[in-house]
């Protein structure tokens, strides 16, 4: 398996609320042949608060992260967290704008050297190492999870930052999901707010439309909302009391897509880290392994009945066959011909049998 | 059998259906071969095709239109018959092209450079090829010289030493001198900067006398005798000797050859007082090339000034 | 050449900041010039008479005007300079307004910069030329290309004028969108029903003559004097032996086909006729769906069919013919909504256009005017229309209005109505654009009578729930998010210039615009004119707009027809290319780069030569330019004029 | 001829009938103020444009020339400027081995609508030329400034 070897940004929640992504994002790179290597003296992205406040400086923050980088010899980097990608993007955007980028670079006293690339991890896996490769990794298989992949508003947007994937109908996650195993369900509200943004300055509406979201993802049949975005996944995950005070009663797991990947490479729980999670995702396990025991046992009558069909249907064939070859026989005197034409009528017949005897 | 000889027959082959010939026979020294319009066996007597054959035949070719006629063809001279075909100037079915493979053609100039004291070109008896070298007799004995240091400077970039769209090719195809011009020259040129390169063309320009070689020597010069140097309707240049009119025809010349110079390098070579006029149509052609990628004289596409796209992928204009 | 110059004040338009005494005091130093003034306003009638005067009084062979743009009054001035004797290409015009006095205030530098364009002016007019204006006789017949309604106006006027009148539909019926329609606005009156009997007189005029099914395939020649050629495409059907009883269609069993008539509502069969009223109404085989052709037997068609009008072998048919004018009217095509992920991109099937709902409301449509929902066949409940849909959107490139989705949506919500009592309709709008007679009445009253809910704001997502459609948007008027629980959702699809306008514009040599629509010859002063003389405009080909609009512009366009063909001789303007033969070697890059195809060979004693079709030439320049020889000059902007004009100008 | 000398430079423009010269009207009739160096030679199309004219007021002592045309897709003569716009790309190759200062040159698009887009150009065109100063004149001058000469040619 070739290696790719590449920058890491954690993000600041990665030391704190979403230990168990960061945790698990190291496990599943490390499975999958990609090297992180961490910025060294990393610092926070810019993203809050102050990108709202003043953006050259916000863009300060971002371009030391790259400063860092580079002294590191980093210039192509990946993180886990949508916020943090929007916002080293964003910097990086603005900064081929020389006079913004000289603003900035009065900030920062140096200048940025090396051309960057900052991208999520959702976007490696995908793009670098591709659904073949992870699905050869499996090792536990998540057949019978239903999942909804659950994008949240950044992933994907604002399209001409973030450059990746359909922006209202994206399918990333969806294709990693399926290559471990999950079913996938279609989920409408993929790209929906969770909230995230409205936690303080208006608290009432975050578990509204967090609830939305979980209220569809059970309507569906979800056994649990995958995410990849650390504040999604708190709203939709921590907010489920506050949730269901407002009447949307649905009691789901969040897992993060990694999480998900780290047990379906059949690594231990410290690096899945479920423990993590403050809905239990143990019953979503449950629910699947009693599902995959039904789905198996349908897919074995399912074969089944497709090999007697086959079978019938070659009989019905080598017969018709039978008989034409009598027809021309007794038409006109040509041995040869009919002889070969039965004999090839025959074959199916054979390979008919082969296949049922295997079933 | 010898390439000259080879080419001798497939002339003589040829011959019968065409009105004459053009390729390289005795000149007014023995350093330049004149050009040769054989019309009979007896005419082959001094053919030569090889390091002297410098003349570009195809320049012939407009003026002899409506009669099939035959040439000899080095790489550079048959992208002029390629270019004048594309242009329906003459028509492709009116020529029949000898090609051979050219190793380089000679540059007298830098053989007077060569000889130095020895004597001047005029006065070399003879030239022989010896492997890598050529060794001329002079008053003074025999001067040896390297033959890359005499060899003129589009050989040594050429990308089409054999000419492609030959009718009859005869010999083994040469390798390209280079694999694609990379006008190294004309960057090194651009690179002296405006404004030592305006006092280079003041400086030129006052030694030009206005003969017309450079235009004469042309190819694609189709104009002839109703150039607009010359013309009073429409009259873009005054007859005066000063330096802005003789520039201005050397502009004219550039700016008509804009897509279609071959790089043949007559217009230069012809100059009776070495002004390197090639520059400016070379600063062209990689305009040309560069923008969309047409090399004139190979393929039959509409030379890229007589056509347009709706969309130019290369071409950015400036936002204001 | 004794040139006169004058040099307008323009009230004080131009002498508030020229001094307008001092350049015609410069002006009189000119070569040439033997008489200078200024004057107060040289555009007025005892403007034009000093100008006059002078020229007979100091026998002016040419007059120079320094006063507004030629744009503006070169025309008036010509036709002053022709009164008093001097032909009117003896003029030339120094625009020292809009270019000097109004843009910038330094007198010193105006007056200065005023005289010099005097002087180039006077430097241009001493090469000018004697110029007139060549007669040729015309063709008496107008080709009309589209078959919607504007199309057939035009066609219906210039055939009752007199005028023979070619048409030609690239669908196999004419009627164009508004066949489609189930009613129009704003009285809500039966669209084919208005429409239909128009459609019959086009067929049975004995001055029209129809081609349905055919495709402009080449446009030559010029105005009065075109050479057109028809792509009749195959039918598989005889038109001159089909009846139309449609026996065919009924047993044709290639049941699947995508009916475009009916905007693929329903399916339909490989042979058809497009809908009853169809004209001509004649059968014709959709090749891409027919067994025959793709399964290689059937031929249900030809057996049942009673006279015998099948024809698998037909071929495309190119017909020729001359006209003197062309009326372009080829109209729009909806925008392909599904570029929006936002509405599901396509995914749901019960998100529809505007025009497969007139479909659906049509009692003669696939569903016989019953509103069903595509995908269980249920009659919908509430109904969510969404305006400006791919409308004033530049994020996709179609940052314009499409004119007529306000309108069309309020009939449809009433129509809606009509249709199931007990419904419910939404309209999502950016604003109510209804300017037109009755229309902002008609808007009232669907909120108002038809208790249609105008919800003012973008809709941001819809998304399936529960067997129903979840339309969430904005409303900026309460300022909150509305979710509407839907069961069918319309989307008012804006417009686009229909499929193949840019094609179509460049044979017949007209402007088109950056969205593909026809330009016409001055946004206010040309509506229906275009930039070659002899090609009129109607509908909407050259600009959304609603059926009233589009009738209009089609009498206006056969208007402009009429009168130029009222006339038996055209003149043909003398600014065009000419060629000094004996310069000229033959090259043929003229002829190559002439957008107008107006240079042709010729062979002049063994020699080949350019020769300026002098009624085609448009006056561009692009040979001048082009030849090396500079053999070829545009008369009036030859080589030495403009030399003169830079010479003029230049310092060394 | 001079300009003011020490306000004004020499900037010569080739501008369409169709889009630019009306443009450069309608900046006009808006009364948006522009430099006075600016003088406009009409002509019917970029089309029309031969580079050489171009080529001819440089060499012949203009600090500056600008041309300008309608839109792609937008002139009147459906083709021509896009003829002039490969012709005059072209062209700037040709400026700075000639010893000529590119920046000199500039093509653009301005519609008939373009008012304040045509100031804008003028107003840029012309700061750019007074940067690069007067353009000196090709030294070797002996027969009398052009314009005499174009006197002589009709005479």
């Amino acid at each position: 398996m070739s290696r790719i070897d590449v920058g890491y940004f954690p993000g600041c929640s990665g030391l704190g609320t979403s230990m168990e992504y960061e945790r698990s994002t190291r496990a599943v790179c490390r499975e999958l042949g990609i090297g992180l290597r961490e910025i060294p003296d990393w610092n926070c992205c810019g993203s809050t608060p102050a990108h709202s406040t003043d953006s050259a400086l916000s863009a300060a923050l971002a371009s030391r992260v790259f400063a860092q980088g580079e002294k590191a010899g980093i210039g192509d980097m990946i993180t886990p967290c949508p916020s943090c990608l929007k916002n080293l993007r964003v910097a990086l955007e603005h900064m081929e704008d020389p006079l913004f980028s000289a603003r900035v670079d009065a900030l920062t006293e140096r200048p940025l050297q090396m051309r960057h690339s900052i991208r999520s991890v959702l976007q490696i896996l995908i793009e670098d190492v591709g659904p073949e490769r992870i699905k050869a990794r499996v090792r536990r298989s998540l057949k019978g999870l239903k999942v909804v992949p659950y994008y949240g508003c950044l992933m994907t947007r604002p399209e001409k930052i973030m450059r990746f994937d359909d922006p209202e109908n994206p399918v990333a996650l969806d294709r990693l999901l399926e290559a471990l195993g999950a079913e996938v369900l279609a989920f409408p509200l993929k790209t929906d707010c969770c909230g995230g943004s409205f936690a303080i300055p208006a608290r009432k509406v975050t578990p509204r439309l967090a609830g939305r979201i979980l209220d569809m993802a059970g309507e569906v049949g979800a056994d649990a909302v995958v995410v990849a975005c650390p504040l999604c996944q708190m709203n939709l995950d921590l907010r489920q009391g506050q949730i269901r005070a407002g009447g949307v009663d649905r009691v789901l797991p969040v897992p993060y897509f990694t999480q998900l990947a780290a047990y379906a490479f059949g690594l231990p729980e410290q690096e899945a880290a479920f423990k993590k999670l403050v809905q239990d995702i143990q019953p979503a396990f449950a629910c699947m392994s009693r599902r995959a025991a039904d789905i198996e046992a349908e897919e074995r009558k399912t074969a089944a009945a497709e090999a007697e069909k086959a079978r019938l249907a070659a009989e019905r064939a080598a017969k018709a066959a039978e008989k034409a070859a009598e027809k021309a026989g007794a038409k006109d005197a040509a041995p040869d011909g009919a002889g070969k034409k039965s004999a090839a009528a025959k074959k199916p017949r054979e390979k008919a049998d082969a296949d049922g005897g295997e079933a | 059998m010898s390439i000259q000889d080879e080419l001798k027959s497939a002339i003589m082959a040829a011959l019968p259906d065409l009105s004459c010939v053009i390729g390289w026979g005795p000149g007014p020294e023995p350093l330049r071969a004149a050009p040769l319009f054989i019309r009979g066996e007896a005419d082959l007597e001094g053919f030569t095709a090889g390091f002297l054959s410098v003349n570009n035949p195809a320049l012939y070719l407009p003026s002899l239109k409506g009669s099939k006629v035959g040439i000899v063809a080095k790489g550079c001279d048959a992208r002029s018959v390629g270019q004048l075909v594309t242009e329906t100037l003459i028509k492709r079915e009116e020529v029949h092209v000898i090609g051979y493979p050219c190793g380089g053609v000679i540059d007298v100039d830098k053989v007077a450079a060569g000889l130095a004291d020895a004597c001047e070109p005029g006065e070399v008896g003879a030239l022989r090829e010896d492997g890598d070298d050529v060794v001329l007799d002079t008053p003074k004995g025999e001067v040896r010289l390297a033959k890359k240091d005499v060899t003129a400077d589009k050989c040594g970039r050429c990308t089409f030493p054999n000419a492609e769209n030959a009718d009859v090719f005869v010999g083994i195809r040469r390798a390209p001198a280079a694999a694609e011009d990379t006008y190294a020259d004309i960057a090194e040129f651009e690179a002296r900067g405006t404004e030592e390169l305006k006092a280079f063309w003041e400086k030129e320009m006052s030694r030009c006398i206005r003969c017309y070689a450079c235009r004469n020597a042309c190819p694609l010069c189709v104009c002839r005798d109703h150039c607009i140097a010359a013309s009073r309707e429409p009259h873009w240049v005054s007859q005066a000797d000063d330096v802005p009119d003789k520039l201005f025809f050397q502009v004219i010349h550039a700016v008509h050859l804009s897509g279609r110079c071959t790089g043949c390098g007559e217009c230069e070579r012809a100059c009776p007082l070495g002004i390197p006029v090639l520059k400016l149509k070379r600063a062209l052609s990689r305009r040309v090339e560069n923008l969309f990628g047409y090399k004139a004289g190979i393929g039959t596409e509409t030379p890229p000034l007589l056509t347009f796209a709706i969309e130019e992928s290369t071409i950015k204009e400036r936002d204001w | 050449m004794r040139i006169g110059v004058f040099i307008c004040h323009c009230g004080s338009n131009i002498a508030g900041t020229v001094d307008c005494a001092g350049v015609a005091q410069r002006a009189a130093a000119y070569p040439d010039v033997v008489y200078s003034t200024d004057i107060m306003y040289a555009c007025a009638e005892p403007g034009q008479d000093a100008v006059i005067a002078a020229v007979k009084e100091h026998g002016l062979t040419g007059v120079v005007v320094a006063s507004c743009t030629p744009r503006m009054h070169e025309p008036t001035f010509r036709k002053a300079v022709e009164r008093a004797g001097i032909n009117r290409y003896m003029f030339e015009m120094a625009n020292i307004r809009e270019h000097v006095s109004w843009i910038g205030k330094d007198v010193e530098a105006n007056t200065n910069k005023a005289a010099e364009l005097v002087r180039m002016a006077a430097a241009k007019l001493r090469l000018n030329r004697e110029l007139k204006p060549k007669s040729f006789p015309v063709t008496k017949r107008v080709l009309v290309i589209g078959g919607g309604v504007a199309g057939i106006q035009a066609a219906l006027d210039a055939a009752d004028a007199g005028l023979e009148v070619v048409m030609v539909e690239k669908q196999p019926t004419i009627g164009g969108k508004m066949a489609k329609l189930d009613k129009t606005f704003p009285t809500v009156d039966c669209s084919s029903c208005i429409l239909g009997p128009r459609m019959v007189d086009v067929a049975q005029h004995p001055n029209i003559t129809l081609y349905a099914y055919s495709e402009l395939e080449e446009v030559s020649g010029y105005v009065g004097n075109f050479d057109v050629k028809i792509r009749k495409k195959a039918t598989y059907v005889n038109w001159d032996k089909c009846t139309g009883c449609g026996l065919c269609t009924e047993k044709c069993p290639s049941k699947k086909s995508y009916d475009r008539f009916n905007e693929g509502v329903g399916p339909t069969t490989a042979i058809l006729i497009p809908f009853p009223q169809a004209i001509p109404k004649k059968a014709s085989i959709e090749r891409d769906y027919c067994r025959l052709f793709n399964q290689g037997k059937c031929g249900v068609c030809a057996k049942v069919c009673p006279t015998g009008a099948i024809d698998y072998a037909m071929q495309d048919e190119i017909v020729e013919v001359k006209v003197g004018g062309i009326v372009a009217a080829t109209g729009y095509d909806l925008v392909d909504w599904t570029v929006y992920g936002e509405y599901g991109a396509g995914r749901y099937p019960d998100v529809v256009t505007s025009l497969q709902y007139e479909r659906m409301l049509s009692a003669s449509g696939p569903t016989g005017g019953h509103i069903k929902r595509p995908s269980d066949g249920k009659e919908p409940k509430d109904v969510v229309f969404i305006q400006c849909v791919a409308s004033r959107d530049p994020s996709i490139g179609r940052p314009y209005c499409s004119g007529f989705c306000c309108m069309y949506t309020a009939k449809q919500a009433i129509l809606t109505k009509d249709h199931i009592p007990d419904s419910q309709s939404y309209v999502f709008y950016m604003d109510i654009r209804s300017p037109g007679k009755g229309y902002d009445e008609f808007t009232r009253r669907v909120q108002e009578e038809y208790g249609a809910r105008y919800v003012r704001g973008r809709v941001s997502m819809i998304y399936p729930k529960g067997g129903k459609l979840v339309v969430r948007g904005a409303d900026t008027l309460m300022g909150g998010q509305v979710e509407v629980e839907a069961d069918l959702v319309v989307l008012a699809v804006g417009g686009e210039a229909a499929a193949g306008s840019p094609a179509l514009a460049e044979k017949l040599r007209i402007s088109y615009d950056g969205y593909g629509f026809f330009m016409e010859g001055h946004p206010k002063l040309k509506p229906v004119e275009t930039n070659t003389a002899g090609v009129f405009l109607a509908g909407a080909c050259q600009g959304l707009k609603d059926i009233p609009s589009s009738v209009a512009q089609g009498s206006a366009a056969a208007a402009k027809a009429i009168g130029l063909l009222s006339r038996n001789m055209l003149d043909s303007d003398p600014q065009i290319a000419f060629v000094s033969v004996n310069r000229c070697v033959g090259c043929r890059k003229c002829i190559e780069v002439c957008p107008f195809k107006a240079i042709r060979e010729i062979d002049m004693r063994g020699q080949p030569k350019a020769e300026v079709i002098e009624t085609v030439c448009q006056g561009c320049g692009l040979c001048n330019a082009t030849c090396p020889q500079g053999a070829i000059q545009l008369s009036h902007f030859t080589d030495n004029q403009i030399l003169a004009e830079v010479e003029a100008l230049c310092r060394f | 001829m001079s300009v003011l000398e020490g306000k004004e430079l020499r900037i010569v423009g080739f501008l369409c009938n169709w889009c630019s010269y009306g443009g450069a009207d309608t900046a006009g009739v808006g009364r948006f103020t522009q430099p006075t160096d600016l003088r406009i030679i009409r002509v019917p199309c970029s089309g029309r444009i031969n580079p050489l004219f171009v080529m001819k007021a440089l060499i012949g002592g203009a600090d500056g020339v600008l041309v300008s045309g309608c839109h792609p897709r937008d002139c009147h003569y459906a083709e021509g400027n896009y003829y002039a716009r490969r012709r005059l790309e072209v062209l700037k190759g040709l400026l700075p081995v000639l010893g000529i200062n590119p920046s000199r040159f500039e093509y653009t698009w301005v519609s008939a609508s373009e008012g304040q887009r045509w100031q804008h150009v003028v107003e840029t065109f012309t700061a750019r030329i007074h940067a690069l100063g007067p353009a000196q004149a090709f030294a070797g001058t002996t027969g009398p400034a052009n314009h005499n000469r174009a006197d002589a040619m009709v005479s």
